[in-house]
């Protein structure tokens, strides 16, 4: 029973790292989708790096590069901030891609109709694109947010005591139980949190390509 | 006092870059097996029979619900308290295959399903056999739109190969840890290392978007 | 003790927060263990008392390895603890108090393979044990890919206890509560048999508290206490007991830095 | 098995009361038709009447819910599962064109129609290319038998669409408004190929707005509406002087 | 500024020599063209003729890469590149149809016409939805004002896409094949709308294949092939008696 108490006690850190982080990812994505999108040549190939840099290095390594690598005497990100401010940067990235695709597959004819009316450009992504790329990409969303509920993890890394870290240590603890207890708990946990979403998102996912839209 | 930054890369290179190809040969061989593992799941989790069907989801939703690293340690952990000892390499593969497996296998369907319902019925009026009809006219242009998302997975699963580091496997970032261990310079060895994963991975995403606009072109 | 130099504190020791005394904690028992915020073990119990003689109040934080080497470099924390062994490459990045205690080469198997020095070890089909340790290179060179180093003891114990490991070397001291309950397996201390081709089976490393570079006012008052507490025993009851074997406590007079210099 | 051979009949197909619902929607309501041998029929009427359900039924790409069915001299009772011996034998012998072409777009033209042969009638990749040419050439597309379906404009797609439902050697060929997704001078080439095929004899029921090409090419004019058989008959005579209310009100819009 | 006021013509639209091409390909080989107020010009041609370039240029959708164009009095020199306000203006005065109806999928039809109303127009909800009831009702669909474009017919669509042009209360309406994605019978209410609309004096270009209404509706026909200006001038004398080949050739395609 205690292993179990042990590893729930991490649950309200794992679930504030990803939600928070997803938050953070969902509006970053924007500017940064933007960015991939502009006719501005440089401002999107640095959007570009930028995106491919955030998803082509391990969390891991971002992470602790995030807390080490940006710490001044007068500026200091702590275990937490920096997991969920970095999570909350590569989730952008991830973000940003899923957005590119959801806008792409607005049909031409919606942007075309909009120009027509007169609509503003701003007008339209928002009111126009956006909505319609939305109801594209929630499954995408949700699969992205399972994905991020598990690399929730890594911050384990860098001391941040969500759910794997609480295992590790429980197991660092006990020299003399055996070892992989805790983690085939947290394992259970994962599982338990992410079926709702999973199904959610099936759910969503199959009633969106019903849709009387 | 300090060693000169550049001047400590030098040294750091050498050991990363063996940890690098035994990472990039996980990697090759976590697609080799979980690619036909996909497909398979894939046809499971699309199969008319229910309890395949179920059984395929429930592999698969196990295999996408659980962080790899806890796959990993059950797989090699795990495993032996019922008779089944593998090697660490062999459990790295076998959990990242399946981590990589029921990830592509959702790739895989939502490409399928993305076929038009008229190429089925136009095999179906062409009198094809509906398993001729699924292989070789469903199945070729599903894939094609699901290439891009198989690709960008195959870089997931390169990155998540650092797991490994955690059942003694010398991969790349077993390699970063033990020369921070040795010298205690974590933040330049972890720098260093994120760049020699992004010397593999950036190019891979180049190669992806390249192709992924190649396919949009018509054929 | 010395005169004040902090405005606001009594203590005449300069660390992150003044005043305080940030201690990061790796988890590595009977040495060292978070437990929740209400540390334990050897290392925890020599900070307390050098912490307490300085007018320092220990904030403990939990860590692990790497990020608490990477926190002292850093000026996050302190000084960390938990069976650390200082080297040469280490200390242009971290400074080392004197050391506190031998940091013995234990091994551990069957009891019926009766495997007690490195010489026993060779026979074996495969040994693991932990990166980080000062022994790593010595035993690759005579064991190579027999050889599997973990990230820390328990993937090792993990891993012996699967049953792949004919043999695990980790620090004697982790190893003797590890398996105190198992009769089954055999723990040793190395050091008890010198083998000149692993050097810390000759001579015993000596774990010491990192912290950070430059730091010569928090040096000191680690120094001295660790010395006072050397002298009049109270570290050989620590870890006696921790029911580990006195002899740890026997740390020669000039410290031990690989390679010595 | 409910399909057994009978004496070949004047009529390449005979439809028995056919019924089809989705859902609790009856879409035909008991359609009866015959089909000569060599005829041409022309299928007109509203949207939503049923054309589509009635040319999918007839070659079973959907089950009718019961009705029966004589094609050549084969009998399906329709109200039953059929098998697939019975499904393959019945698109030996029918061919079916759509309007959105369905072309295999992963394949060169010219394995499009290479494809069902090999695979269907089991012919070798030497005569299948060989009498895809043939086909080819036929159509006007010889030149383009390396193409991809994408490089081709829509006129041309289901001029191939076309040859490939010949390769198969039917006696029937289906085809669902093939020209309703094509500018008018693409509609005319296509209507141009259909109406040699029916000059070289070939039996064709055709779901068409083509009002020209189901008067002059067309021997067999049928009105659906509402799931159901309006009126039938010859296309001159129905067109000029329509019998049903309905029928003349359709064809008042269709011909503007 | 390149647009300036200047005293209102005869004229709605004006075209001097509109050039237009996409890579090294030229589409559009100076092109121009008079609309008069009250108009219904109809401009037919064969696929690729670059009738929709065309159309897409007026209302400035693509910037054209030469030639000038004068609106209901405003002048646009399009071989600069223009500013907001000269969009602003152009979009204000004329509405655009689609052949894909290209309504908002996410909104009601209702808000699919309150929508531009209120943030172009600036009207309050109250008014925007008192005006876009009546324009509903004006194309026969004010009971389908909660609906969503999904539920309705193709040709109900693209009434509300007319509607939805309509309440900017445009000078001038663009239509580019608005019917041929639609059954005869669909194509038949959404042609009646436009007659009405004509009927009302609104100026109309009207991209066509419907050539009954080209002769009946249209005071002007414009044939068009290869990004040039074939002929253009009353439509039953060109209809009747074309001057070119290209022409003869393809009316006698489009009216079988
Ligand atoms: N798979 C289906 N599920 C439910 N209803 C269907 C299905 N297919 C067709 N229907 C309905 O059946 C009716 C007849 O459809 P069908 O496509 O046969 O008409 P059609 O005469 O071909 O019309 P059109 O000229 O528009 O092609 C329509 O009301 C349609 O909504
Ligand atoms: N965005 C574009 N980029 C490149 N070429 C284009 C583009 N839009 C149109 N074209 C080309 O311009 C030519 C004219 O196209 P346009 O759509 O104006 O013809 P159209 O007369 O409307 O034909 P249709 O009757 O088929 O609609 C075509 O050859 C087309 O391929
Ligand atoms: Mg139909
Ligand atoms: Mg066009």
């Amino acid at each position: 029973m205690e292993p179990v108490l042990v590893v729930l006690r991490g649950l309200p850190l794992t679930l504030l790292i990803t939600i928070v982080s997803f938050a953070i990812g969902a509006v970053l994505g924007i500017p940064l989708v933007l960015g991939l999108r502009t006719v501005v040549a440089p401002v999107r190939w640095l959007s570009r790096l930028a995106v491919d840099l955030l998803r082509g290095v391990p969390m891991i390594v971002w992470l602790f590069v995030l807390k080490f690598g940006l710490s001044t005497p007068a500026f200091r990100l702590s275990s937490l901030e920096a997991a969920i401010f970095g999570l909350g940067l590569i989730s952008a990235g991830y973000l940003a891609e899923i957005y590119r695709g959801g806008i792409q597959s607005v049909p031409r004819g919606q942007f075309e109709a909009s120009q027509a009316l007169g609509i503003a450009g701003p007008i339209s992504f928002l009111r126009i694109i956006a909505p319609q790329a939305a109801r594209i990409v929630s499954p995408s969303i949700a699969t992205y947010l399972i994905g991020l509920l598990k690399n929730s993890s890594i911050a384990s890394t860098i001391v941040v005591s969500e759910m794997v870290f609480q295992a590790q240590s429980y197991a660092r603890q006990n020299p003399t139980i055996a070892g992989i207890l805790p983690y085939a708990i947290a394992g259970l946990l994962y599982i338990v949190l992410s079926v709702p979403v999973a199904m959610f998102s099936r759910i969503l996912d199959e009633r969106l390509r019903k849709a009387v839209i | 006092m300090q060693t000169p930054l550049l001047t400590s890369w030098g040294q750091y290179l050498p050991p990363l870059l063996s940890g690098l190809v035994q990472s990039v040969w996980l990697a090759v061989a976590a697609i080799v097996i979980g690619l036909p593992l996909a497909f398979l799941f894939c046809t499971m989790v699309m199969s008319k029979n229910r309890l395949i069907g179920a059984l395929g989801l429930v592999i698969v939703e196990i295999g996408r619900g659980m962080p790899a690293l806890v796959i990993l340690y059950l797989v090699y952990y795990g495993l032996p308290r019922f008779g089944i000892s593998l090697a660490n390499v062999a459990a790295a593969i076998i959990a990242l295959a399946w981590n990589y497996s029921c990830y592509c296998s959702e790739i895989i369907r939502a490409g399928i399903q993305s076929v038009p319902r008229g190429q089925l019925e136009a095999g179906d009026a062409l009198g094809l056999d509906s398993r001729v009809t699924f292989l070789r006219v469903i199945v070729p242009q599903g894939l094609r739109s699901a290439i891009p998302g198989l690709l960008g997975q195959s870089i997931l699963v390169f990155q998540d190969t650092s797991l490994a580091y955690t059942i003694a496997v010398p991969e790349l970032m077993k390699q970063a840890y033990s020369l921070g261990g040795e010298n205690y310079q974590y933040l330049r060895v972890f720098v260093l290392t994120g760049l020699v994963y992004a010397a593999v991975t950036l190019p891979a995403t180049w190669i992806t978007v390249w192709m992924e606009r190649r396919l949009g072109k018509s054929y | 003790g010395g005169s004040s130099s902090g405005s606001s504190s009594d203590s005449s020791v300069t660390t992150v927060a003044s005043g305080k005394l940030t201690v990061g904690v790796i988890d590595i028992p009977p040495f060292s263990s978070y437990n929740g915020g209400d540390p334990k073990g050897i290392d925890v119990e020599i900070i307390k008392k050098i912490a307490k003689d300085n007018n320092l109040t220990p904030v403990w934080q939990q860590a692990t390895y790497a990020d608490a080497v990477q926190s002292i470099s850093s000026g996050i924390i302190d000084v960390a603890i938990g069976t650390i062994d200082a080297t040469a490459k280490r200390k242009q990045a971290v400074d080392f108090s004197a050391s506190t205690y031998l940091d013995g080469l234990g091994i551990a198997a069957k009891a019926s393979k009766n495997v007690t020095t490195i010489a026993g070890l060779e026979k074996l089909g495969s040994v693991g044990t932990v990166d980080g340790y000062l022994w790593v290179e010595d035993l690759r060179t005579i064991l190579g890919g027999k050889l599997k180093t973990y990230p820390s003891s328990v993937e090792l114990k993990a891993d012996f206890d699967a049953g792949r490991l004919d043999a695990a070397i980790d620090a004697y001291g982790v190893q003797v509560p590890q398996f105190k309950a198992d009769s089954s397996i055999k723990v040793a201390l190395a050091n008890e048999h010198p083998d000149k081709r692993v050097r810390s089976t000759v001579q015993a490393p000596e774990a010491a508290f990192p912290f950070t570079k430059g730091n010569d006012s928090l040096g000191k008052a680690l120094n001295d206490g660790i010395k006072s507490m050397r002298a009049d025993g109270s570290i050989k009851k620590l870890i006696t007991d921790a029911g580990l074997s006195e002899g740890l406590a026997k740390v020669a007079d000039k410290q031990y830095v690989v390679p010595l210099n | 098995m409910t399909a057994e051979q009978k004496p070949a009949s004047d009529y390449m197909l005979e439809l028995g009361a056919i019924t089809k619902s989705y859902g609790g929607n009856t879409i035909l309501h008991g359609v009866s038709l015959r089909v000569a041998r060599g005829e041409v029929c022309s299928i007109i009427g509203p949207s939503g009447a049923g054309k589509s359900t009635l040319l999918r039924c007839i070659n079973l790409i959907e089950q009718p819910d019961s009705g029966n069915m004589l094609m050549d001299g084969h009998y399906f009772d329709l109200s039953q599962k059929l098998g697939k011996s019975d499904l393959m034998a019945l698109r030996r012998k029918c061919g079916m064109v759509f309007q959105s072409f369905n072309l295999f777009p992963h394949m060169t033209v010219l394995q499009n129609i290479t494809f069902p042969q090999r695979h269907v009638l089991g012919k070798d990749e030497d005569s299948a290319r060989e009498s895809a040419l043939a086909l080819l050439d036929r159509v006007g597309l010889k030149n383009k038998a390396d193409s991809h379906p994408g490089q081709l404009s829509g006129g041309q797609q289901q001029r191939v669409a076309i040859a490939r439902a010949l390769a198969l050697e039917p006696q029937l060929m289906l085809f669902d408004e093939p020209t309703s997704a094509l500018d008018p001078e693409l509609a005319h080439e296509v209507l141009e190929v259909m109406r040699e095929l029916a000059e070289s004899g070939m039996t064709m029921v055709v779901v068409t707005h083509a009002m020209n090409f189901a008067r002059t090419v067309g021997s067999h004019l049928v009105v659906m509406a509402d799931g159901a058989i309006l009126e039938e008959g010859v296309p001159e005579e129905i067109m000029s002087n329509p019998s049903k209310e309905r029928t003349r009100q359709f064809l008042s819009v269709v011909e503007h």
